[in-house]
């Protein structure tokens, strides 16, 4: 009855800043997941592709260098066109440049179709628990 | 098919010259750039905007400064950036430019440069030099009495506008941490060059500095991988004809480690560049960094005690600068308060116990030294083994074999087989080694130390420790003993 | 006439009980105060609440805890202070009372209280421990994990309340600090009833640990006499049953001297504690303290690098406390939150270097030891003579003849006949001698040291260089090197 | 022609932070006043009293412990009613509990009869170019 969801992992753009992608990764591996670990600087083109191909049931995105909003422009409206209407969407790391108040800018990331959006720093346990609810919510899990 | 071997050697200049304008052909305001105009324009910069000058007075005064990190895109922002950090007492500026301009995707920035300029909003994580331009960077070098370094970019536009470092030689930096599957080859390749235009104004008297800053450790995680880096560095762009260089030494949070590696770091550099003959490249300085992950953005005390902490080693070396961030470091670009707040906090470190010119001894420091040196020495003779006596083609070979290596890379082509943990101290050791070529004795030392860890914890060193010990100073806990209340 | 001459002798138990009472007399809430009862609550409070039982594991354990200075007159705000100060990892927890309090004038105070408690306003600069009373206190006590340290008030309210240090001994600071006219016949009398207080419950098993203060040096000034009035006080409680104490350590600034001062006041209070054969009084600690002015309000930054650097001399010297102020001691009393975010830069310290438990040594720390020490010596020696062997006598006449001095002093009766100012390197060293009973060799190994300022200076030392002085800490800069600029 | 101002110096009500004030009174002295220096813990009545045994000049009036507000209530009124309309007041140090702005409280302290009112932390000198200028303008130096 059990399935074994398909997780994209990767950082957007031009973000060099893999350590954090490289934990979560792991960590979802280690809860059982099956992971898709795209590593950093993938486009957005790269992860819609990639999420068709392996019919991947979420994208883990990570973005350090606060450029995230200019890189994922386009992202949402490509994504609905390639027909990933289902896949959850989460985005976690330092979001925009400079010093933020997280809850300010989860509208603008929401409205970029991320169903959850993280602060900086924070466990990658948080974001794994997250998704296993959504999931199981989803009847995926 | 045998690949070409690429050696250590210095490049024909007629090459060179060729090269120098495809370079800079890149985008328009190359064409801002004359050779000897340029020569000329450095020649003429008072002593307090050349770096290796400022660096030396410095080290001659017994004082030290900041070395910030710091880019904005608009211009006027840019030089009130400057200004403000020059009030807090930084004489040594970076211009940190945006993450575009080191891809060298010009056209993109130009698009965003353009609506920064209109809005005066930073949509960029930077000062995009290139397409600022010659013309624009002289307006902020003319602006503020210090020296200019650039960031992230090696580009004559830089030379030209009057900073007065050059970022080349081997720059594992770009290679290991920013670029996903650039090989050690061709970093060899695109760096001789850069070296050598940095040699052609050697030979013009403009004297342009470098900071060696190595194969990034950006985990805790042993210098000896990186110190290796540093003198391949400084020997392969000495050939080149570079005359003034000075390390980053990246530190990692253990005063004796870090104390041991200061002292040690410039000390091998300077053996090996006089075994290789190259006595005229001086080092003019070192220069501790802030390297770990910054406490959490929440944590401002934390911060501030980490900053003042490295600050303090700092002076405590009788360093001439020091690699700081300010304390939203975690948190984002910092803004010209948070800087100005950051490095009056250091300034006063510097000012208050820099110039008391303590002589302290740490026990402990000489083990630490001859630890790393015998890592160094035992890495740098694989690498003569592997090129035949020349470094650069032993280096490929070494980076292709893993004999060097370092853990988190970015890049597909590191090997990435080894990995690192703190002691029961903090102090960083090897827990996997991949394939670095050390002796069963140094290895049986660094399980030693880290057993004395396992003991307190209970249990195993492994990856997850790794991962641990990545927040082990944003959490403001160096391992050691458990929370008081526990 | 001749004056009754005081010594150092316990006093008699049954003149001490009827003193108690008047004492509690003075305010109502003195009436809360049973005896029995209170040995009885002191002795039901666990080991976290018990000053000198934390200090002792905080010393086993190889750590450290801030210890800051707190107090609003608002009990809720001050419960809510306090859990602040707790949840930043501060385990010993001051209750500074307001100024009126200290000077007994609870009836002022009580109006002012009220006032307070209506609307929720802080105009008391502290706590009013004796207008609040037993009831409430002990609602402060229960209320935080931690334990408490009245701060500028000896009474047995403190004492039934829970609070577990007690302010006793031969107070200097009050005598020199605080007062105007009060004579040091006057402060020996009023605190040897005190310190017999704290031995009757040291009698029934209740330790209540005292901090010795000693004659705080209010300016940059040497330390010696402060260590003498420190080995006093502790000669002085120790006869009176005291069974626990430890000294603060002014730093001045100059790590070589802060860092022997903290290494030799211990010892030399314990060889003079063992000497006159007060063995089983323990020393628990040593606690360096912020002394000089801070930095101005508006230099964040510099305080926050001026608290780091105490955190860091304390970690270094292994301290199990330190004594700091807020970022904002400058500018008037604290709010939760700087005390948080000031306390919190400490704790990263104490954790990150306290527990790296490094062996540091400092080259001329023993000549400032060997100096300080001859200095403590020429001075006892002196009051020993001057009181036929009794050190309370010899003090009186010390004090009288100006043997023990320290400038700037609002009491009248002080000599104030002696000055201090900082040497080439920071350190602090005697320009005007006074009636300090030192050889010549010890004036000239000052003079030497001045000298050498004078020479960077280019002009003689005087009042005004002392003047000057008061700023170094507060404007960073501890003489030695004239600005960069320049 | 010239004359010599008198300058009472001293801490208000309870203060004991008395280096200031020293150092005050000598720079005065220094600069040519003559100084009646009370020292600490100078209470209101004192300071009138005294002004007017000696036909003083100004009072140079330190607080640091933040309670000046409350030592000096009634201080305007009888310093009015002892007829001491023209002598000078100044007053310096932390005036109130607290990190404050130096320009919020000037107004207060204003009210209560000073003519200057001081930052934590100033040069003396400062108070003393400001003296000799007030001087000259009512004509006492
Ligand atoms: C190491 C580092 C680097 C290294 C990166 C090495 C590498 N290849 O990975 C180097 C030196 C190369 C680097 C470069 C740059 N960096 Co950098 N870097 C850092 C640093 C110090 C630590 C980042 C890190 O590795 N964290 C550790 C990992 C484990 O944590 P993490 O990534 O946050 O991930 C965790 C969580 O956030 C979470 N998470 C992350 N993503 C997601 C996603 C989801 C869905 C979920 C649920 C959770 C989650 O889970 C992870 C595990 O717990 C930070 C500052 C800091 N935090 O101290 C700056 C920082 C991120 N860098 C910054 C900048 C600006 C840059 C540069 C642009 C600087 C420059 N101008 O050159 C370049 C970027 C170039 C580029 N193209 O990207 C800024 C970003 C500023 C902003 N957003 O406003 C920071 C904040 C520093 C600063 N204050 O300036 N950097
Ligand atoms: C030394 C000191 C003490 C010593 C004082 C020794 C002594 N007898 O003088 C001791 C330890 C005794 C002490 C006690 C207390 N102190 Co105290 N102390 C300080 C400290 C560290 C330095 C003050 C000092 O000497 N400055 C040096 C002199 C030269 O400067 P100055 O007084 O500011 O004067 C200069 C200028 O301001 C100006 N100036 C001053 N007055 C005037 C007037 C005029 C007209 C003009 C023109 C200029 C002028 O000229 C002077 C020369 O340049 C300050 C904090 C700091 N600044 O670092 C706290 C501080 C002043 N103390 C403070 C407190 C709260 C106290 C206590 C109440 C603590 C307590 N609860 O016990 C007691 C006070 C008891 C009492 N009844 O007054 C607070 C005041 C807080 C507030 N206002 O909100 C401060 C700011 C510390 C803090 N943040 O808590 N203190």
């Amino acid at each position: 009855m059990s399935k074994t969801p398909t997780i994209i992992t990767g950082t957007v753009g031009m973000d060099v800043h893999v350590i954090g992608t490289k934990v979560i990764s792991r960590a979802l591996r280690e809860s059982g997941f099956k992971v898709v670990e795209l590593g950093m600087q993938v486009t957005p083109e790269e992860f819609i592709s990639v999420a068709q191909e392996t019919k991947a049931d979420a994208i883990l995105m990570s973005s350090l260098y606060g450029m995230a909003e200019l890189d994922l422009k386009d992202f949402n409206q490509k994504r609905l066109e390639a027909g990933l209407n289902d896949i959850l969407l989460y985005i976690g790391g330092n979001l925009v440049i400079g010093r933020y108040d997280p809850k300010e800018i989860e509208p603008k990331f929401k409205a970029l179709g991320f169903d959850r959006v993280y602060p900086p720093g924070i466990d990658a346990e948080i974001g794994i628990e997250d998704l296993k609810k959504d999931l199981k919510a989803r009847g995926k899990m | 098919m045998k690949k070409m071997r690429i050696v250590n050697k210095r490049l024909d200049d007629d090459l060179l010259m060729k090269k120098r304008r495809e370079v800079l052909d890149k985008w328009p305001t190359g064409k801002e750039v004359d050779f000897e105009e340029a020569a000329a324009y450095q020649k003429s910069l008072p002593d307090s905007k050349v770096w290796w000058k400022v660096m030396a007075k410095l080290r001659e005064e017994g004082r030290m400064s900041v070395f910030p990190r710091a880019g904005t895109p608009v211009l006027e922002k840019m030089i009130e950036l400057c200004q403000g950090l020059r009030e807090s007492g930084v004489l040594l500026i970076p211009v940190t430019t945006d993450s575009y301009t080191r891809l060298g995707q010009f056209e993109k920035v130009q698009g965003i440069l353009d609506e920064c300029n209109k809005t005066g909003k930073a949509l960029l994580n930077g000062y995009p030099i290139i397409n600022q331009g010659v013309k624009q960077t002289r307006k902020l070098v003319e602006s503020v009495d210090a020296a200019f370094s650039p960031r992230g970019v090696s580009s004559e536009i830089c030379i030209a506008s009057g900073l007065t470092t050059y970022e080349c030689g081997l720059e594992f930096i770009t290679w290991a941490a920013y670029s996903k599957k650039m090989t050690i080859r061709e970093l060899v390749e695109k760096w001789q060059n850069e070296t050598r235009v940095a040699g052609w104004y050697a030979d013009r008297g403009v004297i342009l500095c470098t900071d060696l800053h190595g194969w990034l450790p950006t985990a805790p995680f042993p210098l000896s991988v990186n110190i290796v880096t540093l003198i391949l560095q400084a020997l392969t762009a000495a050939e080149q004809g570079l005359k003034a260089i000075y390390p980053l030494v990246h530190c990692m949070g253990n005063m004796t480690q870090d104390m041991a590696w200061i002292r040690l770091t410039p000390k091998l550099i300077r053996e090996y560049l006089d075994k290789f003959g190259y006595k005229d490249c001086q080092i003019i300085g070192c220069c501790p960094a802030q390297t770990p992950l910054f406490p959490n953005p929440m944590d401002m005390g934390g911060a501030f005690a980490y900053l003042c902490y490295i600050a303090m080693v700092g002076s405590l070396c009788k360093c001439n600068a020091t690699d700081l961030r300010s304390i939203d470091e975690a948190a984002g670009v910092p803004t010209k308060d948070t800087n100005t707040v950051s490095y009056s906090a250091a300034r006063w470190i510097f000012n208050v116990i820099r110039e008391q010119n303590i002589d302290f001894h740490i026990k402990g420091i000489e083990e630490e030294e001859k630890i790393t040196r015998m890592e160094v020495e035992a890495i740098i003779n694989r690498i003569l083994d592997l090129g035949d006596g020349d470094v650069i083609d032993g280096l490929i070979k070494a980076v292709e074999g893993g004999v060097m290596d370092s853990p988190w890379s970015p890049n597909i082509t590191v090997k990435d087989k080894v990995l690192g943990v703190r002691d029961a101290h903090g102090a960083c050791r090897y827990l996997e080694f991949g394939n670095l070529p050390f002796s069963n004795q140094l290895k049986e030392w660094h399980r030693g130390k880290i057993a004395e860890r396992e003991k307190i914890e209970g249990k195993k060193a492994d990856y997850h420790t790794a991962v641990r010990d990545l927040w082990s100073f944003s959490k403001g806990k160096i391992v050691g003993l458990p929370p008081y209340d526990k």
